[in-house]
Protein backbone atom coordinates (compact mmCIF):
# COMPACT_ATOMS: atom_id res chain seq x y z
CA UNK A 1 0.00 0.00 0.00
CA UNK A 2 2.52 2.09 1.14
CA UNK A 3 4.62 1.14 -2.09
CA UNK A 4 1.87 1.64 -4.47
CA UNK A 5 1.67 5.61 -3.13
CA UNK A 6 5.34 6.19 -3.43
CA UNK A 7 5.15 4.99 -7.17
CA UNK A 8 1.67 6.85 -7.61
CA UNK A 9 3.34 10.13 -6.09
CA UNK A 10 6.78 9.67 -8.20
CA UNK A 11 4.33 8.75 -11.54
CA UNK A 12 2.92 12.39 -10.67
CA UNK A 13 5.94 14.45 -10.32
CA UNK A 14 7.54 13.16 -13.19
CA UNK A 15 4.56 13.58 -15.60
CA UNK A 16 4.68 17.38 -14.38
CA UNK A 17 8.37 17.64 -14.01
CA UNK A 18 9.31 15.88 -17.67
CA UNK A 19 6.62 18.42 -19.07
CA UNK A 20 8.77 21.70 -17.36
CA UNK A 21 12.13 20.50 -18.01
CA UNK A 22 12.41 18.08 -20.64
CA UNK A 23 11.24 20.39 -24.02
CA UNK A 24 14.18 18.74 -26.78
CA UNK A 25 14.96 14.55 -26.43
CA UNK A 26 18.81 14.55 -26.36
CA UNK A 27 20.74 11.08 -27.26
CA UNK A 28 21.98 11.74 -23.84
CA UNK A 29 20.69 13.01 -20.56
CA UNK A 30 21.77 16.65 -20.33
CA UNK A 31 23.46 17.94 -16.68
CA UNK A 32 20.99 21.10 -17.12
CA UNK A 33 17.80 18.62 -17.63
CA UNK A 34 19.29 16.99 -14.63
CA UNK A 35 19.31 19.67 -12.86
CA UNK A 36 15.72 21.52 -13.48
CA UNK A 37 14.16 17.86 -12.81
CA UNK A 38 15.76 18.01 -9.31
CA UNK A 39 14.70 21.59 -8.44
CA UNK A 40 11.32 21.01 -9.87
CA UNK A 41 10.66 18.18 -7.44
CA UNK A 42 12.34 20.08 -4.53
CA UNK A 43 10.15 23.43 -5.75
CA UNK A 44 6.83 21.01 -6.21
CA UNK A 45 7.40 19.59 -2.47
CA UNK A 46 8.29 23.51 -0.94
CA UNK A 47 5.16 24.90 -3.08
CA UNK A 48 2.79 21.46 -1.31
CA UNK A 49 3.49 22.95 2.27
CA UNK A 50 3.13 26.42 1.63
CA UNK A 51 -0.37 25.84 0.40
CA UNK A 52 -0.68 23.67 2.95
CA UNK A 53 0.25 26.33 5.70
CA UNK A 54 -1.33 29.30 3.87
CA UNK A 55 -4.73 26.42 3.83
CA UNK A 56 -4.36 25.93 7.26
CA UNK A 57 -3.85 29.17 8.56
CA UNK A 58 -7.24 30.33 6.47
CA UNK A 59 -9.42 27.48 8.71
CA UNK A 60 -7.79 28.95 11.76
CA UNK A 61 -8.53 32.54 10.71
CA UNK A 62 -12.36 31.15 10.47
CA UNK A 63 -12.84 29.87 14.14
CA UNK B 1 -9.69 18.46 0.39
CA UNK B 2 -7.27 16.07 -0.47
CA UNK B 3 -8.06 16.83 -4.42
CA UNK B 4 -8.71 20.35 -3.62
CA UNK B 5 -5.01 20.87 -2.47
CA UNK B 6 -3.99 18.42 -5.38
CA UNK B 7 -5.86 20.29 -8.32
CA UNK B 8 -4.26 24.01 -6.92
CA UNK B 9 -1.21 22.44 -6.12
CA UNK B 10 -0.88 21.24 -10.12
CA UNK B 11 -2.80 24.53 -11.55
CA UNK B 12 -1.21 27.03 -9.80
CA UNK B 13 2.60 25.26 -9.61
CA UNK B 14 2.51 25.16 -13.83
CA UNK B 15 1.13 29.31 -13.79
CA UNK B 16 3.87 30.18 -10.57
CA UNK B 17 6.86 28.38 -11.36
CA UNK B 18 7.96 28.11 -14.62
CA UNK B 19 11.49 27.65 -14.27
CA UNK B 20 11.94 25.91 -10.84
CA UNK B 21 15.37 27.10 -9.77
CA UNK B 22 17.54 26.36 -6.03
CA UNK B 23 14.46 28.05 -3.81
CA UNK B 24 11.27 29.37 -4.09
CA UNK B 25 11.74 33.05 -4.87
CA UNK B 26 9.64 35.67 -3.18
CA UNK B 27 7.43 36.57 -6.19
CA UNK B 28 7.04 32.96 -7.08
CA UNK B 29 5.89 32.61 -3.63
CA UNK B 30 3.69 35.43 -3.88
CA UNK B 31 1.81 34.33 -7.25
CA UNK B 32 1.58 30.68 -5.43
CA UNK B 33 -0.55 32.71 -2.66
CA UNK B 34 -2.98 34.17 -4.90
CA UNK B 35 -3.27 31.48 -7.37
CA UNK B 36 -4.71 29.64 -4.30
CA UNK B 37 -6.76 31.84 -3.19
CA UNK B 38 -8.30 32.84 -6.69
CA UNK B 39 -8.96 28.83 -7.37
CA UNK B 40 -10.97 28.49 -3.97
CA UNK B 41 -12.32 31.35 -4.92
CA UNK B 42 -13.34 30.03 -8.79
CA UNK B 43 -14.59 26.66 -7.20
CA UNK B 44 -17.20 28.78 -4.73
CA UNK B 45 -18.34 30.75 -7.85
CA UNK B 46 -18.73 27.24 -9.93
CA UNK B 47 -20.44 25.28 -7.18
CA UNK B 48 -22.82 28.36 -6.10
CA UNK B 49 -23.54 28.76 -9.73
CA UNK B 50 -24.01 24.86 -10.20
CA UNK B 51 -26.44 24.74 -7.87
CA UNK B 52 -28.53 27.58 -8.95
CA UNK B 53 -28.75 26.16 -12.28
CA UNK B 54 -29.87 22.38 -10.74
CA UNK B 55 -32.88 23.92 -8.75
CA UNK C 1 -22.30 9.42 -2.63
CA UNK C 2 -24.56 12.60 -3.74
CA UNK C 3 -22.48 14.66 -1.71
CA UNK C 4 -19.04 12.96 -3.69
CA UNK C 5 -20.92 12.89 -6.82
CA UNK C 6 -21.96 16.75 -6.42
CA UNK C 7 -18.02 17.64 -5.65
CA UNK C 8 -16.05 15.62 -8.22
CA UNK C 9 -18.47 17.98 -10.85
CA UNK C 10 -17.36 21.06 -9.02
CA UNK C 11 -14.05 19.85 -9.36
CA UNK C 12 -14.47 18.99 -13.50
CA UNK C 13 -15.84 22.27 -13.94
CA UNK C 14 -13.79 24.48 -12.05
CA UNK C 15 -11.07 22.90 -13.97
CA UNK C 16 -12.24 23.41 -17.42
CA UNK C 17 -13.23 26.75 -16.32
CA UNK C 18 -10.42 28.08 -14.92
CA UNK C 19 -8.00 26.96 -18.27
CA UNK C 20 -10.41 29.32 -19.71
CA UNK C 21 -11.33 31.90 -17.89
CA UNK C 22 -8.05 32.97 -15.59
CA UNK C 23 -5.64 33.72 -18.03
CA UNK C 24 -3.70 35.53 -15.42
CA UNK C 25 -3.40 35.70 -11.46
CA UNK C 26 -4.18 38.77 -10.35
CA UNK C 27 -4.38 40.17 -6.43
CA UNK C 28 -8.18 39.73 -6.10
CA UNK C 29 -10.86 38.47 -8.26
CA UNK C 30 -12.04 40.55 -10.78
CA UNK C 31 -15.17 41.31 -12.08
CA UNK C 32 -15.20 40.41 -15.53
CA UNK C 33 -12.94 36.78 -14.54
CA UNK C 34 -16.09 35.95 -12.03
CA UNK C 35 -18.40 36.70 -15.11
CA UNK C 36 -16.47 34.84 -17.20
CA UNK C 37 -16.70 31.75 -14.82
CA UNK C 38 -20.61 31.78 -14.37
CA UNK C 39 -20.97 32.12 -18.40
CA UNK C 40 -18.54 28.92 -18.70
CA UNK C 41 -20.66 26.55 -15.98
CA UNK C 42 -24.20 27.73 -17.51
CA UNK C 43 -22.67 27.16 -21.19
CA UNK C 44 -20.73 23.56 -20.40
CA UNK C 45 -24.53 22.57 -19.32
CA UNK C 46 -26.35 24.40 -21.75
CA UNK C 47 -23.95 22.06 -24.19
CA UNK C 48 -24.33 18.57 -22.11
CA UNK C 49 -28.12 19.12 -22.30
CA UNK C 50 -27.52 19.67 -26.53
CA UNK C 51 -25.40 17.06 -26.89
CA UNK C 52 -27.80 14.37 -24.65
CA UNK C 53 -30.63 15.81 -26.84
CA UNK C 54 -28.64 15.15 -30.22
CA UNK C 55 -27.50 11.23 -28.94
CA UNK C 56 -31.14 11.13 -27.78
CA UNK C 57 -32.26 11.94 -31.61
CA UNK C 58 -29.69 9.88 -33.07
CA UNK C 59 -30.43 6.46 -31.51
CA UNK C 60 -34.48 7.48 -32.06
CA UNK C 61 -33.80 7.81 -35.98
CA UNK C 62 -31.72 4.46 -36.02
CA UNK C 63 -35.04 2.23 -34.71
CA UNK D 1 -21.90 5.87 -22.91
CA UNK D 2 -21.49 8.06 -19.98
CA UNK D 3 -17.63 8.35 -20.87
CA UNK D 4 -18.19 8.87 -24.54
CA UNK D 5 -20.48 11.92 -23.61
CA UNK D 6 -18.13 13.22 -21.11
CA UNK D 7 -15.30 13.11 -23.61
CA UNK D 8 -17.33 14.75 -26.46
CA UNK D 9 -18.24 17.54 -24.48
CA UNK D 10 -15.06 18.27 -22.56
CA UNK D 11 -13.16 18.28 -26.42
CA UNK D 12 -16.28 20.06 -27.71
CA UNK D 13 -16.63 22.54 -25.60
CA UNK D 14 -12.87 23.55 -25.69
CA UNK D 15 -13.32 23.58 -29.39
CA UNK D 16 -16.26 24.83 -29.98
CA UNK D 17 -17.16 27.71 -26.85
CA UNK D 18 -13.98 30.16 -26.78
CA UNK D 19 -15.02 32.81 -24.64
CA UNK D 20 -18.27 31.56 -23.01
CA UNK D 21 -20.81 34.81 -23.84
CA UNK D 22 -24.44 34.84 -21.48
CA UNK D 23 -26.13 31.68 -24.46
CA UNK D 24 -24.82 29.45 -26.67
CA UNK D 25 -24.85 31.47 -29.89
CA UNK D 26 -26.14 29.79 -33.52
CA UNK D 27 -21.97 29.16 -34.36
CA UNK D 28 -21.34 27.21 -31.56
CA UNK D 29 -24.38 25.13 -31.19
CA UNK D 30 -23.09 24.11 -35.01
CA UNK D 31 -19.49 23.60 -34.41
CA UNK D 32 -20.84 21.21 -31.26
CA UNK D 33 -23.27 19.59 -33.51
CA UNK D 34 -20.51 18.90 -35.41
CA UNK D 35 -17.84 18.48 -33.50
CA UNK D 36 -19.97 15.75 -32.17
CA UNK D 37 -20.68 14.12 -34.80
CA UNK D 38 -16.86 13.82 -36.13
CA UNK D 39 -16.26 12.29 -32.42
CA UNK D 40 -18.34 9.53 -32.95
CA UNK D 41 -17.24 8.96 -36.38
CA UNK D 42 -13.58 9.22 -35.18
CA UNK D 43 -14.37 6.70 -31.99
CA UNK D 44 -15.66 4.37 -34.99
CA UNK D 45 -12.54 4.25 -37.01
CA UNK D 46 -10.50 4.02 -34.04
CA UNK D 47 -12.19 1.17 -32.79
CA UNK D 48 -12.15 -0.81 -36.75
CA UNK D 49 -8.92 -0.22 -37.05
CA UNK D 50 -7.96 -1.51 -33.03
CA UNK D 51 -10.34 -4.59 -34.01
CA UNK D 52 -8.36 -5.03 -37.54
CA UNK D 53 -4.88 -4.78 -36.13
CA UNK D 54 -5.55 -7.08 -33.29
CA UNK D 55 -6.61 -10.09 -35.82
CA UNK E 1 -13.92 -7.08 -18.05
CA UNK E 2 -12.51 -8.03 -21.65
CA UNK E 3 -14.99 -5.43 -23.08
CA UNK E 4 -14.72 -2.69 -20.42
CA UNK E 5 -11.17 -2.86 -21.19
CA UNK E 6 -11.33 -2.35 -25.13
CA UNK E 7 -13.44 0.01 -24.76
CA UNK E 8 -11.29 2.21 -21.90
CA UNK E 9 -8.23 1.37 -24.90
CA UNK E 10 -10.48 2.80 -27.62
CA UNK E 11 -11.05 5.85 -25.32
CA UNK E 12 -7.55 6.36 -24.80
CA UNK E 13 -6.69 5.80 -28.70
CA UNK E 14 -9.55 8.24 -29.76
CA UNK E 15 -8.72 10.96 -27.19
CA UNK E 16 -4.48 10.93 -28.41
CA UNK E 17 -5.39 10.68 -31.92
CA UNK E 18 -8.50 13.37 -32.35
CA UNK E 19 -5.85 16.24 -30.58
CA UNK E 20 -3.03 15.24 -33.40
CA UNK E 21 -5.46 14.47 -36.57
CA UNK E 22 -8.44 16.64 -35.92
CA UNK E 23 -7.39 20.53 -35.64
CA UNK E 24 -10.49 21.65 -37.69
CA UNK E 25 -14.24 20.66 -37.00
CA UNK E 26 -15.49 20.37 -40.74
CA UNK E 27 -19.59 20.01 -41.99
CA UNK E 28 -18.32 15.83 -42.76
CA UNK E 29 -15.30 13.58 -41.90
CA UNK E 30 -12.48 14.40 -44.59
CA UNK E 31 -10.78 11.50 -46.15
CA UNK E 32 -7.64 13.08 -44.76
CA UNK E 33 -8.30 13.20 -41.34
CA UNK E 34 -9.70 9.70 -41.56
CA UNK E 35 -6.19 8.56 -43.18
CA UNK E 36 -4.87 10.17 -40.31
CA UNK E 37 -6.91 8.61 -37.46
CA UNK E 38 -5.92 5.29 -39.11
CA UNK E 39 -2.48 6.02 -39.22
CA UNK E 40 -2.15 7.39 -36.00
CA UNK E 41 -3.80 4.31 -34.17
CA UNK E 42 -1.45 1.93 -35.85
CA UNK E 43 1.60 4.01 -35.31
CA UNK E 44 0.33 3.92 -31.51
CA UNK E 45 0.37 0.12 -31.54
CA UNK E 46 3.75 -0.01 -33.48
CA UNK E 47 4.97 2.53 -30.79
CA UNK E 48 3.90 0.18 -27.40
CA UNK E 49 5.28 -2.93 -29.58
CA UNK E 50 8.86 -1.14 -30.07
CA UNK E 51 8.78 0.34 -26.44
CA UNK E 52 8.05 -3.71 -24.99
CA UNK E 53 10.69 -5.16 -27.04
CA UNK E 54 13.37 -2.00 -26.50
CA UNK E 55 12.05 -2.41 -22.27
CA UNK E 56 12.06 -6.00 -22.66
CA UNK E 57 16.27 -6.34 -23.93
CA UNK E 58 17.04 -3.61 -21.16
CA UNK E 59 15.77 -6.16 -18.69
CA UNK E 60 17.79 -9.33 -20.50
CA UNK E 61 20.45 -7.13 -20.01
CA UNK E 62 20.91 -6.47 -16.93
CA UNK E 63 20.74 -10.37 -15.71
CA UNK F 1 5.68 -1.33 -14.84
CA UNK F 2 2.02 -1.34 -17.02
CA UNK F 3 2.06 2.33 -16.05
CA UNK F 4 5.68 3.20 -16.68
CA UNK F 5 4.60 2.05 -20.42
CA UNK F 6 1.67 3.53 -20.97
CA UNK F 7 3.13 7.04 -19.49
CA UNK F 8 6.19 6.32 -21.80
CA UNK F 9 3.78 5.69 -24.76
CA UNK F 10 1.80 8.58 -24.59
CA UNK F 11 4.34 11.42 -23.59
CA UNK F 12 6.99 10.18 -26.35
CA UNK F 13 4.53 9.39 -28.84
CA UNK F 14 3.17 13.02 -28.82
CA UNK F 15 6.75 14.38 -28.80
CA UNK F 16 8.46 11.75 -31.78
CA UNK F 17 5.30 10.91 -34.00
CA UNK F 18 3.79 14.46 -34.71
CA UNK F 19 2.39 13.56 -38.16
CA UNK F 20 1.46 9.61 -38.07
CA UNK F 21 2.22 8.30 -41.49
CA UNK F 22 2.38 4.51 -42.93
CA UNK F 23 4.86 3.27 -41.03
CA UNK F 24 6.99 4.74 -38.21
CA UNK F 25 10.22 6.11 -39.88
CA UNK F 26 13.84 5.40 -38.40
CA UNK F 27 14.16 9.11 -37.09
CA UNK F 28 10.85 8.66 -35.64
CA UNK F 29 12.36 5.26 -34.03
CA UNK F 30 15.41 6.59 -32.87
CA UNK F 31 13.50 9.74 -30.93
CA UNK F 32 11.51 7.23 -29.57
CA UNK F 33 13.88 4.73 -28.21
CA UNK F 34 15.95 7.77 -26.59
CA UNK F 35 12.87 8.99 -25.46
CA UNK F 36 11.96 6.31 -23.40
CA UNK F 37 15.34 5.65 -22.09
CA UNK F 38 15.18 9.99 -20.92
CA UNK F 39 12.17 9.19 -19.02
CA UNK F 40 12.95 6.37 -17.30
CA UNK F 41 16.39 8.46 -16.17
CA UNK F 42 13.71 10.85 -15.91
CA UNK F 43 12.00 9.06 -13.00
CA UNK F 44 15.09 7.85 -11.56
CA UNK F 45 16.04 11.18 -10.68
CA UNK F 46 12.41 11.90 -9.29
CA UNK F 47 12.27 8.96 -7.21
CA UNK F 48 16.03 9.71 -5.62
CA UNK F 49 15.34 13.42 -5.01
CA UNK F 50 12.03 12.57 -3.84
CA UNK F 51 13.42 9.73 -1.30
CA UNK F 52 16.60 12.15 0.04
CA UNK F 53 14.02 15.06 0.89
CA UNK F 54 11.41 12.44 2.60
CA UNK F 55 14.32 11.23 4.75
Amino acid sequence: QRRANFQSTVHQYTDVCWDKCITKIRPAMDKSDEVCLTNCVERFLDSTILLLNSLGQQAGHRK
Amino acid sequence: FQELLSKINTKCFAKCVTKPGTKLDSSEQTCLQRCSDRYQEAWNVVSNTYLRRAQ
